[in-house]
């Protein structure tokens, strides 16, 4: 870990989500709510997924956090929101894999799009953290609006 | 001027050696969260499993005496430590968070704490001194009340009055996140005049304050050994006697007991009664060379290290432009953490951009969740210095901050 | 023959080359007290210390990465010695004693034991297995109840009958006065079978043979590093992870919070949930070069060295006259430890006089006053031993033996 | 501590006391019982004291226990009964000093008799609890007796 490990962390990409998120804010209709939180840091999400059918239509949130989970939440909002539930959870799976990989899984910008720019996340364990906490908070809201929907 | 020569003692520590990103040195500044730790305590536990390694209090074999006596030994130097009038009122804990635990449980199952009685804590306290007293009302209860703090991050005496329902106030000496000295004689006064029992959290406080339990006149004072140069896996719960005495057991096993039938135990005295199952005999010796170390130094000489190096960090920090201390900001009645935050860089952004600069520092809530909501923060960044800090390092945490602003183009 | 070279061993123990009283050389035979510690073992904490100090999880700088991964590393290497499932299964405690006062508490405190409900002990616990039961019980309103031990030293399956009032069944897997290894799977085939859940004190058994919790079947598992040729100060509960989940926390405070304000606190998923305050960090570390050292010599191997140390000493002692074995005579079902009585000597004696020939053995009730009580004695001589035992060291023993009785005109 | 010292803890008058206590086996009147144990062995001692004015009229015990533990108390029982209650808590506190003083202290054969045979025990940390069994179980007895002769 040295000084250019922090500009791979800190991407152009990365900043630029996190000054200019995509899809903040809390909106309705949603299907179910959930608020997650980082307990080492407090970081905090509340999010709301809204699904039509096997559709994301939407996901909305509202969060205090530092960049990389700030920046996380908004990359997850271009990536899933209009996506089938499951091509979705497919891309929270890669997703999720790059961040655990150590640093030893190359991204695959076909299903990532900008999620590629936190591969550098993974080699900093006490951020991988920060950049998953708003998918498993999408993970949780959409089991839950799924089982609504089917009951 | 301190009392000491703080480059000699660096090279008690050679973890202050070690180069990191981007080959800058270390700048350690995260010794409120552990301290580092110097060759004499880690070669004295070297030194203990190697040559002398045996069970305590069982065995009457010479290894066994050996270790009975390094052990108990360390005991001794924690109690001259902190003037404990008796070494039997030292009780050995792997941390200060269970000889909190300790105390809020036996206090419960002893009866000195039931429903309708009211439990005393702060807004500023460490979860440790919070959660165990929150548990403790549930099971029994009582109900939590806490003083309050001031937006200048001093403790509001004013903002709760103690009565006769009042049993216990636990309270805690340095913030680990403000660095707010407590006033706690007048806190131990006032309690003291309803009868309440005053349990001081001093984890924060025995690393770098002369302390004596005896001259403070709280009935328990928890602290731990990793913050003081002593290694981890060891806590001390100190106890007035009567109280230790009369309160019943914690965890139960091993040599705490008197006699047992598979029916009922009976108890040993205390220490004993609360050091349940095989003790931290390494840590103990480890334990008692930190001390050592400490009073070969001399706490006075911490302490002014400390207060210097404070003000010093502070009179630099309180001119940094964008950047924000949440807690005292003058060197008064003020322990060695400072916690900032710096306009529009999250805390984990600005830690680690200092970190790729060889400056470790802490971001997060720093286990004071309910203190950051006062100040209306979800988290800070911390830097906090022991006796082993220099000028030169805050200087480092400063070019730092300016790296960051930029950086973020804050 | 064993799958290892004992001599070659003993050269990673420095302790193992004293020279005790008279210039004779150390005959350690107290290892199910506590264990030896090898080179690789202390070095591995000394390096932590010295180059990778920090406190985990809660700091993000290089340092804190580094010691937070150590640490889990430990767990790791911890769930994979024991065959967990999870590795969030392994909850390091202080020692075995507090592992199983924790599963108490929690059942109780999460209603999992109430009045009338039934846990079952033996006969043959360790104290730390044993009382803090009978303190559950004192607090539930539950009762106590226990399988009794044949005159053999087995345990008496048929002396208690387990029925849906049962809540608990906790029993020891390996005797650590009488070595006698109990029939795990039978028990916890007989507990499942009404509902209760398991609780196996494994303190004798890990350290001896190869373990693996999944195959057992058992609910919770407890043992403790310093009789594994780890450090003191860390000891490990595994449970399952339903049953973990749903549990209440055991001590409050530090990591083990999700969310915490002044009025209630929400807690983290284990095993962080039974963590409060800063962890065991280094003996993590040294804990897990303890389970790579018994790893690296295979537990297969250190159990059939064992048993085949066990087999020398037993029949050497069965020979001699006036020694009686309090506990199974031959080599079957039994670990390494032998409790004995020599006519007309008291234990103390016998262990002082042993110790004279650098024979280190334990005298006392071995934290086992009521089995002890079983078998009509107050107190025995102890012997045990471990991985790096020679049958010079049994010789040894019996010379010193000899001479004790002669010494006392026994 | 070598072999030469467990001679010197074992003297020959340990031995014999050990092999044949004097004033051992409970007997009546007794103004107070006690039974007290070594937490650590097992070993046990019930003990009575019987007084008559501020004399100690008798002593009395059953004790199980080691060879230190067992001769301690005969000679317990020969330093004490006879003696003003005064003059033998004055006994006490030299046996007492003798066996906390780790070798270091030159005892008085004057006041502690038999009692210094002791001596060597002090150098076995282990054993001071055993020398100091029946002693503290006396004290104790002795103070409950007195109470209530007061009463
Ligand atoms: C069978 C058994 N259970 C529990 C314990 C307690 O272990 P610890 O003292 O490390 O808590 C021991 C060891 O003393 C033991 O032998
Ligand atoms: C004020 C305060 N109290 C309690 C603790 C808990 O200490 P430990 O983690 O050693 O239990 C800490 C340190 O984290 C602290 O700063």
């Amino acid at each position: 870990m040295n000084a250019s490990n922090v500009d791979a962390l800190y991407q152009e990409i990365i900043l630029d989500h996190y000054k200019h998120p995509h899809g903040a804010g809390l909106r309705e209709p949603f299907g179910a709510e959930v608020h997650h939180v980082n307990p080492t840091c407090g970081d905090e999400i509340t999010l709301r997924v809204h699904l039509e059918g096997s559709r994301v239509a939407d996901v909305s949130y509202d969060s205090v956090g530092c960049s990389i989970s700030q920046a996380s939440a908004s990359v997850l909002n271009d990536l899933v929101v209009g996506k089938d539930v499951d091509d979705a959870l497919t891309t929270l799976n890669a997703f999720q894999e790059l961040m655990q990989g150590r640093g030893q899984v190359e991204p695959d910008e076909d299903v990532l799009e900008d999620g590629i720019a936190f591969a550098g996340v993974a080699q900093f364990p006490a951020r991988v953290k920060c950049a998953l906490l708003s998918w498993m908070a999408w993970k949780d809201a959409v089991a839950q609006a799924s089982a609504k929907e089917d009951s | 001027m301190t009392g000491f020569d703080v480059e000699a003692i660096r090279k008690d520590f050679p973890i202050l050696s070690r180069t990191m990103a981007g080959d800058r040195p270390l700048v350690y500044l995260d010794s409120a969260n552990t301290s580092q730790k110097p060759r004499q305590v880690v070669e004295a536990i070297e030194r203990h499993y190697l040559e002398h390694n045996a069970n305590v209090a069982r065995a009457m074999h010479q290894l066994g005496a050996e270790a009975s006596e390094a052990f108990e030994l360390g005991r001794d130097k924690v109690a001259a430590f902190i003037g404990a009038p008796r070494r039997e009122e030292v009780v050995f804990t792997k941390n200060a968070s269970e000889a909190l635990n300790l105390v809020a449980r036996v206090l419960g199952d002893g009866g000195r704490v039931g429903a309708g009685d009211e439990v005393v804590v702060t807004q500023m306290e460490h979860h440790s001194n919070l959660v165990p007293w929150q548990l403790l009302a549930q099971r029994t209860g009582a109900d939590l009340r806490w003083y309050g703090v001031t937006p200048e991050g001093r403790l509001d005496l004013d903002s709760h009055t103690l009565t006769e329902r009042t049993k216990v106030v636990a309270v805690t000496w340095v913030s680990n996140m403000l660095g707010t000295i407590n006033p706690v004689a007048e806190i131990v006064r006032r309690a003291h005049e309803v009868g309440a029992l005053v349990v001081i959290d001093a984890s924060q406080a025995v690393p770098q304050l002369p302390v004596d339990v005896a001259a403070l006149g709280a009935d328990f004072v928890a602290f731990t050994g990793h913050k003081m140069v002593g290694p981890t896996g060891i806590g001390v719960l100190w106890g007035r006697y009567d109280l230790l005495a009369e309160l019943p057991p914690f965890l139960g096993g091993g040599e705490m007991i008197e006699t047992v039938s598979m029916e009922r135990t009976t108890f040993a005295a205390p220490p004993h009664r609360f050091e349940a199952g095989t003790p931290p005999i390494a840590q103990s010796v480890g334990l008692g060379a930190a001390v050592d170390y400490l009073t070969d130094l001399g706490m006075e000489n911490v302490a002014a290290h400390e207060q210097q190096i404070t003000a010093y960090a502070l009179s630099a920090m309180n001119e940094l432009p964008g950047v924000t201390i949440v807690g005292p900001k003058e060197p008064v009645d003020r322990g060695g953490a400072i916690s900032f935050t710096i306009d529009g860089v999250h805390p984990h952004d600005v830690a680690q951009l200092l970190d790729s600069q060889g400056v470790a520092v802490r971001a997060g809530h720093h286990c004071a969740k309910p203190l950051h909501q006062c100040f209306g923060v979800q988290s800070t960044t911390r830097a906090s210095f022991y006796l082993y800090t220099t000028e030169a390092e805050i200087d480092a945490l400063v070019a730092g901050i300016r790296h960051t602003q930029s950086y973020f183009g804050a």
